[in-house]
């Protein structure tokens, strides 16, 4: 038997002007187990609060029922007046014959019938609810950064900064991602090196920071506050504990591999560091390029190490971090643009990508920073061909939001280092964000040569050996243009990395169809994920320029931080639990959750739920053939004898 | 005196119990037909929900949730969207009425939405009259 | 007192039957044959072998509503609901399944405490028994015969009845029975031929073999009592079973039961339903502990109960022969061949 | 030309002995001797002197995958498998409740199978009318070729072409004929859940008297349970005392099934029951 208070509330003429709020009281009082029911003009302020309260204890109530307004409204305000009154919060039931009655009628007669039906079905559920309470666990401060590019590099800093401990894992020998591979940055033309050294080795420097190069996450447990994460250090081949990076080595290596960092336009030696910057600054050794380790023999670099620093046995070896936050940062690669043969990347030496150009520019590239193409001459008519890849039904639906401004970018580099004919080739001119309009103002007046319309194809002109065709079609003027020119830049779509899905699985995010990682809420939870503390920031996300990268970084420091902050966090009360004695062991539970909350224990055959992973959807509850899942707040039963009260009357 | 029909409404939380709140708020009038019974997802909608509501004596039964894609919880609608279609065709096949079930997506901010559906199901209910298939007298 | 009327003229001694009360008799249905309330004499239908259910429904529904109440409401305001009770003919029941309502009289009356429902119906009801035909070799699945009951044994109806032919005779058993068809116009007297042919057919009854084997209750009761913690051969003989309740259902000795209430809209009903021992939550106690997970510690409850602890408790064994259980197994499981088995091992 | 029973109980014979000499299996899941030829028993052998003990007839109708749950995980068996039974073995691996590697599948072809009770050809109408078994790593005969190969959907034509209130009282005709036994879900291979959900007080989905309300809440629900899995072996209707004809009822869901999401239940191992699955791009059509 319980004891059940029904607090009807008149919202001013909000409600009773619709409702006949006195009688639907007294209905109240009519109705099983309801020991008192009262109305009142504002159960919400202060006074009605404080009735409520001293009808629980009056009354001795242990359910209490708030007929009023939404319950997205004031359940929050109702179910402290049950806790101040030493009420389990759970224990209350808001009935909604505001914004679901009385402002959707003109009828007194239709709108008291309803909100009778309706707080019927309302006392039918309260005499079923349970009290609940959040489980409080203990949150590890320490937070983990997936990813050493620029944004993983800003979260790590910040973090850092408050004095949490950062584990920031790269898969890289060194941190600096993409941004290290650049030159100069729209719109300011800052060089890229300047501002992001100082952060690298900021990083470096920083005692809260343990920097992971050469690694890989390999597996996720645990939930919010509370992740292990084992990663996976690839063998180096060089104790970095050992070296004092004098790079002797380096010198000495007869071996050859290809430049990465250079995107391979140049070799480097087998045993490396990616580019004099890097950090740490420490070599690796690149097996598949390593003279000893293709023919057996070499071991040069062991000669000429005095720190016996060089270990040609190494392993990858494992350790498990203990985190209460995770950030994801692993950024983008650039679409592969052979499969699109029409372009001609990789047929004529001509055809460059976007990234190789970044690095013919930068006076640590290739070339020295001066532009000259694969036979070393500088050429005299240049095509940027905008959206290769992007905003394509056949390829990648999105626009890549980078590549209009460094076309732009390009353009202008261009223009400075040689004394070629510059022509972009474009869709739409997209220069939304600060200073950008300007900057394209500017190349503009730098006289560029616009085409408004797709690079359809580049072909190998008939008349002149070596040089190349642009075919477009211009779609102002609507002539098809046949473009001859030296050289020809690419800027490829923006995709995802190529293991951005099975680090989605490793960490639970779900993915658009491309890869890219899903926001919890696209407006408002643009960083977090349906995955409770685990954190998105930069490019794995979408295609976007630096700022924002940054700026999301610094958000999701700071998201992290709203969890690692705390010592304790309080866990959804509202969650499932299995009834052993009712699984059959059909496991639909564990194969539908989105959070891989619920498991199987194959020694009993019956799946449990880990509530610190359950959101409280109820999904499983519904799957669930043999009713063995309890959807907290939600059960069966509740839902059922809800129904059955407002199909009474 | 005419049929006014008793219609069971399940709608989730976040997408459109809150697209009702909405209709209430811009103060959209519509039949007060319809009983809501909030979960806090589509995919919580058990398809025994459904027969249990036509054997209390539901006239129709109106079931709300994010439009797909946009669920709460990534998934659930999606899930819901197969096994609530399972449902009515059960439902058709045992020979109810098909017009009797309805799953609509309403979001949050579709409170006009929510107002028109209720419009048209109360209406499409009231000419198919009381339901008697199911009901346990 | 030896009666007749013919084949063609059962509609109007059906007519006569439902002057007197309500008449139960054997109708032809999509599955089989089954004993429904007659409402159309016309329906009554002889042509069957054994109805597909058992009669025990007549007295023993499978649903009984005892009590009517409000949810909240004090138990004194719950209602008693008084059974429907009539004069009654249960026309055309088998032998083997007249045999059945002594045993569950037992039940239900013979221990001190009586059962009102059953009781009642009992005595309302008179039962026009019906012969197998001696002629006709037995369905394979019936074992009668090894538990001493004849195919044309009158013994426990009111009135028996056996087909010559076209016509059918009807014998007063019971003084019941002996006014009642004293008082049916459409049945005409007897020759001294029919009641030879009734009297021998009784004889061929008794002498018929249905699947036989020897079973004396003393030593089968034992031999189940020594066999209880032989799970290996419980195990073996089960191995097939599903653990259904087809054969509890359709047994006519069956008789466990469950108390349900079910309420709707605070209207509550407080009722018996059939229940078998096959099924798991039989024996689920509120603990959650259950005695009897395994399917074999079912099927041995069911056998023993009926071929041992019955026997232990009551005398008979609690089962007629009437091969409906091993008819209905949706896996052929034969009860009679366990027996059998059980014998040997 | 199908081989003959005779010779696939040969087979069974042999090939269920090396199985079991070979210590590969610690139990062959086939059929035995009942009370008479036409109702032969599920059987269970467990070495080489109870793989005499076997029979294969036209009246081995049982579908043993049935069984397969009743063994703990892990136990290596030997499964006799008719076309409809292969299938459910198949459901079964989809749903981790047994695993491949702990089965061998004995195939069994065979065409000319019959109803007990009614001496009827069980055939398309009242199962999925493959002749061959999906899944197998012996074939006990050869595949079943030339026979016509029915749609198991079109016995539902009738049933389809009635107006809602004529099917209504089609159901409810034969549904309240049930006797609540429960035949069906123990006959059934994908009715493993014990306790059922209509068996459960806590919540009440449905109550145990044999009446229109309990009986539509039992069997729509379990329709909708097996949505998606139901192999259409038909073993519920055989198994029915009261003969109500279920297999209708699962091939038009299987029918729509397969209509809105693409794919038949126990046809590969590789796929997710379609039930607790989706895809992004499933047309809101379905709901309509």
């Amino acid at each position: 038997m319980s004891r059940i208070g029904v607090f009807v509330c008149h919202c001013g003429l909000n409600i009773a002007k619709t409702v006949r709020v006195s009688e639907l009281a007294q209905f109240a009082a009519t109705l099983p187990d309801v020991v008192v029911a009262k109305d009142y003009k504002f159960m919400c302020s202060t006074p009605g609060q404080e009735m409520i309260a001293n009808d629980i204890k009056e009354h001795r109530l242990d359910r209490v029922i708030v007929t009023a307004c939404s319950p997205l409204m004031h359940e929050q305000t109702f179910r402290k007046v049950l806790s101040a009154s030493g009420l389990n919060q759970y224990l209350l039931t808001i009935v909604n014959i505001r914004e679901q009655v009385s402002w959707v009628t003109h009828d007194i007669d239709e709108g008291t019938a309803k909100s009778k039906a309706l707080l019927n079905g309302a006392v039918n559920r309260a005499r079923l609810l349970a009290p609940l309470t959040s489980r409080v666990i203990d949150v590890n401060p320490d937070v983990m950064v997936v990813g050493g590019g620029i944004a993983g590099i800003q979260a790590a800093l910040e973090l850092a900064n408050t004095g949490r401990k950062v584990y920031l894992v790269e898969k890289n020998s060194t941190i600096g991602g993409h941004m290290a591979q650049f030159d100069k940055t729209f719109p300011t033309l800052d060089c890229s090196a300047c501002i992001l050294t100082p952060k690298m080795d900021s990083v470096m420097q920083n005692k809260n920071i343990t920097l992971m190069t050469s690694c890989e996450v390999s597996e996720v447990k645990g939930y919010v506050g509370n992740f292990d994460i084992t990663v996976k250090q690839k063998a180096r081949y060089v104790d970095h504990d050992k070296c004092n990076a004098c790079l002797a080595c380096t010198e000495k290596c007869p071996g050859k591999g290809v430049s990465e960092w250079d995107e391979g336009l140049v070799k480097r030696k087998a045993i490396y560091i990616p580019f004099p910057q890097a950090v740490p600054q420490k070599p690796i050794i690149d097996r598949d390029a390593c003279t000893y380790f293709i023919k057996g023999k070499c071991r040069l670099c062991e000669k000429v190490c005095e720190q016996k620093a060089i270990d040609f046995e190494q392993q990858d070896t494992f350790s498990t971090m203990k985190v209460g936050a995770v950030i994801v940062a692993t950024g983008y690669d650039l679409m592969d643009t052979k499969p699109l043969v029409q372009y001609g990347y990789g047929k004529y030496p001509g055809v460059y990508n976007a990234l190789e150009v970044e690095r013919l520019f930068n006076s640590a590239g290739p070339t020295g920073g001066k532009v000259t193409m694969r036979d070393g001459k500088e050429p005299q008519a240049i095509a940027i061909l905008h959206c290769i890849g992007s905003r394509d039904k056949n390829n990648y639906e999105h626009c890549s939001r980078v590549c209009c401004m460094y076309s732009l970018k390009f353009a202008h580099l261009f223009k400075e280092k040689t004394s070629a004919d510059v022509y972009q080739f474009y869709i739409d001119m997209r220069a939304a964000g600060k200073g950008y309009e300007e900057f394209y103002n500017r190349i503009i007046e730098e006289d560029v040569k616009f085409i408004r319309g797709k690079g359809a194809r580049v072909a190998e002109s008939a008349d002149e050996p070596g040089r190349l065709i642009v075919e477009a079609e211009d779609t102002i003027t609507g002539k098809f243009i046949k473009l001859p020119v030296d050289m020809v830049v690419l800027s490829p779509a923006m995709k995802p990395r190529a293991d951005s899905k099975d680090l989605a699985r490793l960490f639970n995010l779900s993915t658009d169809k491309y890869g890219f990682f899903m926001e919890r809420h696209p407006k408002l939870a643009p960083l977090s994920t349906m995955s409770e503390g685990i954190f998105i920031a930069g490019v794995c996300q979408s295609p976007k320029d630096i700022p924002d990268t940054v700026a999301q970084a610094n958000g999701a420091a700071a998201e992290a931080l709203t969890i690692v902050v705390k010592d304790k966090m309080e866990l959804e009360a509202t969650t499932a639990m299995v009834n052993p004695a009712s699984c059959c062991g059909c496991q639909n539970c564990v194969r539908v959750c989105p959070y891989g909350a619920p498991f199987f224990k194959e020694d009993k055959g019956v799946s449990e739920i880990n509530e610190a992973l359950c959101k409280g959807c109820g999904l499983c509850a519904s799957v669930c053939p043999s009713s063995a899942i309890i959807a907290r707040h939600f059960t069966n039963e509740q839902v059922l004898a809800e129904m059955e009260g407002l199909m009474e009357f | 005196m005419s049929f006014e029909p008793k219609i069971l409404g399940i709608a989730c939380n976040w997408c459109t119990y809150t697209g009702a709140d909405l209709a209430g708020t811009t103060r959209l009038q519509y039949p007060q037909n319809l009983r809501v019974v909030r979960v806090m997802c589509s995919s919580r909608i058990n398809p025994s929900f459904i027969f249990k509501a036509f054997q209390l004596g539901a006239d129709g039964v109106l079931v709300g949730g994010c439009h797909p894609g946009d669920c709460h919880y990534n998934t659930g609608n999606l899930y819901a969207r197969r096994r609530l279609a399972v449902t009515k065709k059960i439902l058709e096949f045992s020979g109810m009425e098909p017009g009797r079930f309805r799953v609509e997506w309403i979001s949050a901010s579709e409170g006009n939405k929510f107002a028109e559906v209720v419009r048209e199901f109360t209406e499409e209910i009231r000419n198919l009259g009381p339901q008697t298939k199911f009901k346990i007298s | 007192m030896l009666k007749k009327t013919t084949v063609q003229k059962l509609s109007d001694l059906a007519a006569g039957l439902m002057e007197k009360g309500a008449l139960i008799a054997p109708v032809r249905e999509e599955a089989g044959h089954n004993f429904r309330e007659i409402s159309d004499p016309a329906a009554v239908d002889l042509d069957f072998y054994n109805t597909l259910l058992s009669p025990k429904s007549v007295f023993f529904p499978h649903t009984e509503d005892f009590i009517r109440y409000k949810t909240g409401a004090s138990i004194a305001e719950a209602v008693c609901v008084e059974p429907d009770i009539r004069p009654t003919v249960l026309f055309g029941v088998r032998p083997c399944d007249v045999k059945s309502f002594e045993i569950m009289d037992i039940h239900f009356t013979g221990t001190g405490k009586v059962d009102p429902y059953w009781a009642k119906r009992r005595e309302a009801a008179t039962i026009f028994g019906y012969a197998f035909d001696p002629n006709t070799p037995a369905d394979p699945a019936d074992f009668y015969s090894t538990l001493g009951i004849g195919a044309a044994d009158p013994e426990g109806s009111d009135v028996f009845m056996i087909r010559k032919d076209q016509d059918l005779l009807l014998q007063a058993v019971s003084p019941k029975g002996e006014k009642l068809l004293s008082e049916l116009p459409s049945l005409s007297d007897a020759s001294a031929d029919d009641q030879k042919y009734f009297d021998g057919t009784v004889a061929a009854g008794r002498t018929f073999k249905t699947r036989f084997t020897c079973v004396e209750a003393e030593p089968i009761a034992k031999k189940f009592e020594d066999l209880f913690h032989n799970a290996a051969f419980w195990e073996k003989v089960s191995e097939a079973c599903l653990s259904c309740g087809a054969c509890t259902f359709v047994c006519p000795t069956c008789y466990c039961f469950d108390i349900c209430d079910e309420t709707l809209f605070s209207q509550g009903t407080r009722r018996r339903v059939w229940d078998s021992c096959m099924f798991t939550d039989f024996t689920l106690e509120a603990s959650g502990h259950n005695p009897r997970t395994k399917v074999y510690q079912r099927l041995r409850q069911k056998i023993s109960h009926k071929y041992s602890y019955h026997i232990r408790k009551y005398g008979p064994i609690s089962c007629v022969g009437c091969g409906r259980c091993t008819r209905n197994c949706p896996v052929n499981i034969d009860i009679f061949s366990i027996v059998n088995e059980a014998m040997k091992a | 030309m199908a081989t003959s029973f005779k010779q696939i109980e040969e087979n069974l014979k042999t090939e269920a002995g090396k199985l079991l000499d070979a210590g590969k299996v610690s139990m062959v899941l086939a059929y035995g001797r009942g009370y008479d030829e036409k109702h032969p028993l599920p059987y269970v052998a467990r070495s080489l002197a109870d793989v005499d003990g076997m029979v294969f007839n036209e009246y081995c109708t049982a579908n043993l995958a049935r069984y397969l749950v009743r063994y703990p995980r892990g136990t290596k068996i030997g499964i006799a498998a008719k076309a409809a039974d292969s299938r459910a073995v198949i459901q079964l691996i989809q749903e981790d409740k047994v695993k491949r590697d702990d089965l061998v599948i004995l195939g069994i072809p065979v065409y000319g199978m019959k109803n007990a009770k009614t001496d009827e050809a069980i055939d398309a109408k009242t199962t999925c009318g493959l002749y061959n078994p999906v899944i197998y790593d012996v074939l006990l005969g050869e595949e079943v070729h030339g026979q016509p190969v029915l749609s198991p959907y079109e016995v539902l034509e009738k049933v389809e072409a009635m107006g809602q209130d004529e099917r209504f009282a089609f159901w409810k005709k034969e549904l309240d004929r049930c006797i609540r036994c429960y035949a069906c879900r123990k006959a059934c291979p994908m009715c493993y859940c014990d306790p059922c959900f209509i068996d459960q007080n806590k919540p009440k989905w449905g109550e145990k008297s044999p009446e229109t309300g309990g009986n539509l809440m039992y069997h729509l629900t379990r329709f909708h349970h097996l949505a998606g899995r139901c192999i259409d072996c038909g073993e519920c209707s055989r198994a029915c005392p009261v003969d109500i004809p279920l297999y209708l009822f699962h091939k038009k869901v299987a029918k729509e099934c397969e209509e809105m999401f693409g794919q038949a239940a126990g046809m590969s191992i590789d796929e997710k029951p379609a039930l607790i699955n989706f895809r992004v791009e499933d047309s809101d059509k379905i709901l309509e």
